[in-house]
């Protein structure tokens, strides 16, 4: 269940810098910490913390890069205090894969300050799927759009963002993401006049990547608690004796598992180091890397979020099933509460499209889809 | 159908087993009540309950069910095995409410070690479906180590029956249970497996406390159920004081035969996958079956697919003629979870893959929600799939206790 | 290494009927006795017999299917008493990654009666790669024909096969299939003019649904001998004072393996089944079968010839490679043998270029590749 | 070059270290001797066994090879253990005939539990190239379980030394070396690990038999040794009577830094898997690498790879600042042989499902097939995979021995 208090303690976390923490701070953040917006997603993660804290990363980060402007100061200033939510979503291409059912956006949900206790956004029967028509543009997968009062949704196709601060330009529609229970997330469908009126932002910089490798991060979180967790209980559950975590079938398994989750994080670290660097330090003479075709620099960091976002996002899931196989009926439990790090793992995946996003990434950046 | 039980060794009764089918499929589309959304069997109200009840009757009735039992107890002289199976695919099939496992259970326990009196008053109910029945056999420090069980039952200060205290868990469908059958050590100084004793007893009895379990689903179907000085009689007690451990053992044998269902199971749920594939989209808009790399993971699962789908077959065709090793239960139940399991890390990877899945698809989506979750139950429960692998171990291939 | 003494045990094994067991008995055979076939198939995989036999089986199936040609006729009375070795393979589209050396076939190896003992058909530096040029046709992999006095080689482009029988019109090149050393395979260049004046056989039957399935179960009797061998050998073999097979590292893989060779086994029997059972009982009124998409009865025979493929060659490599570490050091030596068995699996995936083509078959049985 | 050394928490060093790779990488260019083709150490000729010493030899003399122990034994002042990586690394990158292990472990074994007359008269031999060393270590029934060994050393019947019988096997380069470090059991009543003794010895003693092992890869790199009566003295005692357990234990973490050699192989591999699918070709005459099924695949291996780069280079960081956790050298051996594994049955995948590899590539698949049989060695010699899981999860993760 999406903690409903989250919204309540986010002012302090704001306090010391969480939203901000990929803001310069001539802008009010404290710089491109990346590793410091790495280590909170990580704990948000192995909290279970109900806060889009990738998104709303991300979204400052381009807010940021935008000077002068009341309006995005304003949104900038209020998401630093914690007392604004600016979620972060993609627009689909226009006209793609609308349903035929049309409903046009009346505003009748103010999500505003709305903290819904499920993360289930409910809309009626009508609401849903009321997304098509001429006059809107969808946004799939947009985590924390039911707490908005601000919307950052990336164009694609133009190679931009728009900012929305009107919540009732815009209206949501549940998917099946909520699956996740600790989070809330929606479809939202905007209207067309409100998208050709909002803000446009240009300048991107590392929006797109902090917010993939943030998801990651956050992933990472919930490995680590519940395999900390794991160990702790193979340790001392008794069957047939002894603990399970005396026996091969168990203690082996976690063995491989530690290995894998200590690949994924260190891919997760490297990615943070390279976004987070400085780029004179980044070029080496010596050697080659795999899977390259000698990029850019913008690339090769691009690169190692792809291969954080694949590894973990490729990785995770299978791990915490099987997390849940050998603890064994408790962890089946719902108040055990491995599921609810399964759900969010599977989350984190889905709002980047994980893992094939990330591979097919690998992929072209590799040079391979254009091979003869 | 390449894995239904009627194209295996038994096809020389081809025609009359065919005929059954029409029978059965007839019958379902007639009364059948639908299974519920997701699988999940505990009614959601006394009417879903009441509607249940009355299918379940009327398969008895009709001589579908309990049909393998003796005739003075309602049994039908010309029943075969292989109509259970059949009865079994088809209200998969049909999508219709299936028979409870536990009431076979005690069904199968009763005719073999309950009393005259006991079978008198017990059977017809079942056939009635006045009763519903679950087991109290786990408990929270014997679940795959069933023998370390602590459940006491102490004779009682004032003559000839027990006191009973403990924990159970696990206990499917014990929120609407009439009766339960319950394991309970009445003499704790014989070495584990011995010194247990089964009773059947009413789940109405003074002391008994029951509680549904959420489990991660977001689903009760299990429930703990607590025993404060539970009054038993001799009555009560199922087989021997003592002998327990014959009727866990005989009642786990009874439950394999239904391991065929799980072919019908395989294919639907590929069909649920490839329904998947075809409504997943990624970023371009393409669907993910049109990808080569999606195709490779559906063929590579329908491969394995076809593997367990004949694998069951091959142990159902041996149960049939009783020639039933012991191992095929447990190789079949290792073969089919895990697969099944791998199948829903499979299609939560398309669906975390996608941008979106179409509108259309949202009820494949949930149903594949339910079965990632609900999977795990089933490589747990019944014997963990790391039990289930020593078991093969040893009685397949002769290797030592590990 | 290439048992050397094979061919002078083969006419033996003609005599119980061994390479005629897919010929009608009015031509000399058994009648189209594939379950007998495949039989004989896992004892040569398990055995590492080093006859071409699935190549000869559909050879001799082809060549049965031809009648009153007396060139036919006297090959395939030769294959039947053990006399002849006719190779079968498949020609590459004309023309398709010839390398750019070029060589005239002159006819150098008269390979008849030569058995290797090595598996190496020896070529010289010139003749390697001597493959290209306008009047030369090449088929990649013939099993055998370092043996052969004949070959029969489809030509998918014409849907019909075509017998040579004079060995100075094909030339023998050795690619990387050296690999598997229980068995003779090499390249295969044939001169263009030969193929135009050999028999020309039209009417294929089963051939290829056979070789391919003959090939899996090859492969099936390695998986299980080697298998047995593993159970018995962690059954005695101690360490930690205690036998390797009552560890669960050790004990669980082998029930796995057990589990999987199971299932490669019962897909193989039911592919045999239904080639060769009499059509009239291939249906069934009551259900579907999963990824298939209505296909006839020919479509679904060579669909279970494509799933026991994918099988057997999706899952023996990897069973087999770690039957060789449960196995441990001896395991890893030449003498134990496990080895050849991985190399003849690995071959008997190749000659059919599988997994992958048998799970590309698949798909498009399924209709998938249609998909929109 | 993500992985390699200078790239880590070392970056303060790395105008020094990039200056000493530009020097390792001009004198292997220039004296180096190639590593032989599928990477068999032992010498092809005695022309061949003359040009691996010199080359070895030269690499002592230039200080690149043995800087790291004590000056007075011949190591260079200003040597730090990252120089040790940057050689292994250019030495793979430079196709280069490396330094063999053994004898690595013997210097180190010498300097630490030699006695003053075997350093003075066995470590120069080595710098010179000399010398090459074995192992004398595992048994037939001590593999895994070193501590089982039988090989017994008898007091002489005629005073002061020993008379050694057993059987030695997996004894890497044996058939060259000129030195042996061999563990004997000297006091066969007491506990496993007591009683063994370490012998370093000339190969040349009397009741010695070297035989050749041909493994599956066709090679024969390692042998059987068997001891009949081989006569040693106190001469011959590695550090202390019955203290050679410890020497065992000192050596295996000696070989742990070299660890980080293993990311230059992940990545030289890694292309390799790339140059083969774009040379294997299916039917339709497309490359391998054109598919989405195959690039599917490389990128799943690359993520892998690169997840395994890192977390060699990680322990290395540690192991460089002496902050090593007994479970580094473990975890790093277990992830880089299981990849390993992994990525020779992807190529062995895609060679089996082309219809053909290019000719210009039969290099780079005779090189898959030697490294896909190898790579078992891998994960059994040096601790079985097995074995190390068991080691993480009691050393790492705190769980009880299993």
């Amino acid at each position: 269940m999406v903690d409903p208090s989250w919204r309540d303690g986010w002012p302090e976390l704001a306090g010391i810098g969480l939203p901000g923490l990929c803001v310069p701070e001539d802008r009010g953040g404290v710089g491109l910490r990346v590793d410091a917006a790495a280590a909170c997603a990580t704990e948000c993660g192995a909290a279970l913390h109900g806060g889009p804290l990738a998104g709303l990363t991300a979204s400052a980060h381009v807010l940021a890069r935008s000077n002068g402007d009341p309006v995005v100061d304003e949104v900038l200033e209020g998401i630093l205090v914690g007392e604004r939510i600016c979620a972060f979503g993609r627009l689909a291409p226009a006209g793609q894969h609308s349903p035929t059912r049309q409903h046009s956006p009346t505003g009748q949900h103010s999500p505003t300050g709305q903290h819904s206790p499920t993360g289930q956004h409910s809309t009626d029967n009508g609401a849903r799927g009321a997304v098509g028509g001429e006059g809107v543009r969808l946004a799939r997968r947009v985590d924390g759009a039911p707490q908005a009062d601000a919307l950052l949704l990336l164009d694609p196709t133009r190679q931009c963002a728009v900012l929305l601060t009107e919540p009732d330009t815009w209206q949501l529609t549940t998917g099946p993401d909520g699956f996740d229970v600790s989070r809330g997330c929606a479809d939202v469908a905007v209207r067309a006049d409100a998208l050709a009126t909002g803000r446009r932002l240009t300048d991107l910089g590392q929006a797109v990547d902090l917010y993939e490798l943030l998801l990651a991060a956050d992933a990472l979180g919930s490995v680590r608690r519940m395999l900390e967790r794991t160990v702790a209980y193979a340790a001392t559950r008794h069957t047939f004796g002894r603990p399970i975590g005396a026996t091969q079938a168990v203690q082996h398994r976690l063995a491989d598992h530690t290995v894998r989750a200590r690949g994924m994080n260190l891919v997760v670290a490297e990615a943070v180091r390279r976004l987070g660097t400085d780029a004179s330090h980044d070029t080496d003479a010596t050697g080659g890397t795999p899977g390259t075709s000698g990029t850019s620099e913008a690339g090769e960091r691009s690169r190692w979020v792809a291969l954080a976002g694949a590894s973990v996002s490729s990785g995770a899931p299978h791990l915490l099933h099987d997390l849940v196989q050998l603890t064994g009926g408790i962890g089946f439990t719902w108040e055990y509460g491995l599921h609810l790090h399964e759900r969010r793992v599977h989350q984190d995946a889905r709002l980047a499209a994980n893992p094939r996003a990330a591979l097919r990434s690998l992929v072209h950046s590799a040079g391979w889809a254009d091979a003869r | 159908m390449p894995a239904d039980v009627d194209t295996g060794r038994q096809a020389e009764a081809r025609d009359e087993i065919d005929a059954y089918r029409r029978e059965v499929r007839a019958f379902i589309a007639e009364h059948g009540v639908r299974m519920p959304a997701e699988g999940v069997r505990v009614p959601r109200d006394a009417d879903h309950e009441k509607r249940i009840r009355a299918w379940l009757a009327a398969l008895y009735a009709a001589g579908h069910l309990g049909a393998g039992w003796p005739v003075r107890w309602g049994g039908r002289a010309g029943h075969l095995p292989v109509h259970d199976l059949v009865l079994m695919e088809e209200l998969i099939r049909g999508d219709a409410y299936r028979p409870i496992d536990q009431v076979m259970l005690a069904a199968h326990s009763l005719l073999e070690f309950g009393s005259e009196a006991q079978r008198r008053e017990l059977l017809p109910k079942i056939r009635g479906a006045e009763h519903i029945w679950c087991q109290l056999f786990s408990e929270p420090e014997a679940g795959s180590d069933l023998a370390a069980l602590r459940t006491r039952a102490r004779p009682a200060p004032d003559g000839d029956g027990w006191l009973v205290s403990g924990q159970k868990i696990w206990s499917t469908d014990a929120q609407w249970a009439d009766m339960g059958i319950l394991l309970a050590r009445t003499d704790p100084d014989v070495a584990r497996h011995a010194g247990i004793t089964a009773f059947v007893i009413p789940m109405t009895l003074a002391g008994l406390d029951i509680r549904p379990i959420r489990e991660m689903t977001g689903h009760a179907e299990f429930c703990e159920v607590f025993l404060d000085e539970v009054r038993v009689g001799p009555e009560h007690v199922l087989g021997e004081v003592g002998g327990g451990w014959q009727v866990v053992t005989s009642g786990l044998a009874s439950e394999r035969a239904f391991v065929g269902a799980n072919s019908v199971q395989l294919e639907r749920m590929f069909t649920d996958l490839v329904a998947l594939a075809r409504a997943a989209r990624f970023a371009d808009g393409t669907a993910a079956i049109t990808h080569e790399d999606i195709q490779a993971k559906l063929a590579g699962a329908l491969v394995r697919v076809e593997e367990v789908r004949l694998i069951v077959r091959d142990a159902v065709d041996r149960i049939l003629v009783d020639e039933e090793h012991p191992s095929d239960g447990p190789v079949g139940k290792l073969a089919y979870t895990e697969l099944n399991v791998a199948l829903t890390e499979l299609a939560m990877e398309i669906i975390d893959s996608a941008v979106v899945v179409d509108d259309i698809a949202a009820e494949v989506v949930a149903r594949w929600h339910h079965n990632f979750l609900w999977g795990r139950a089933l490589t747990i429960s019944g014997g963990a799939s790391e039990i289930i692998r020593g078991l093969i171990g040893r009685q397949l291939l002769g290797l030592p206790r590990a």
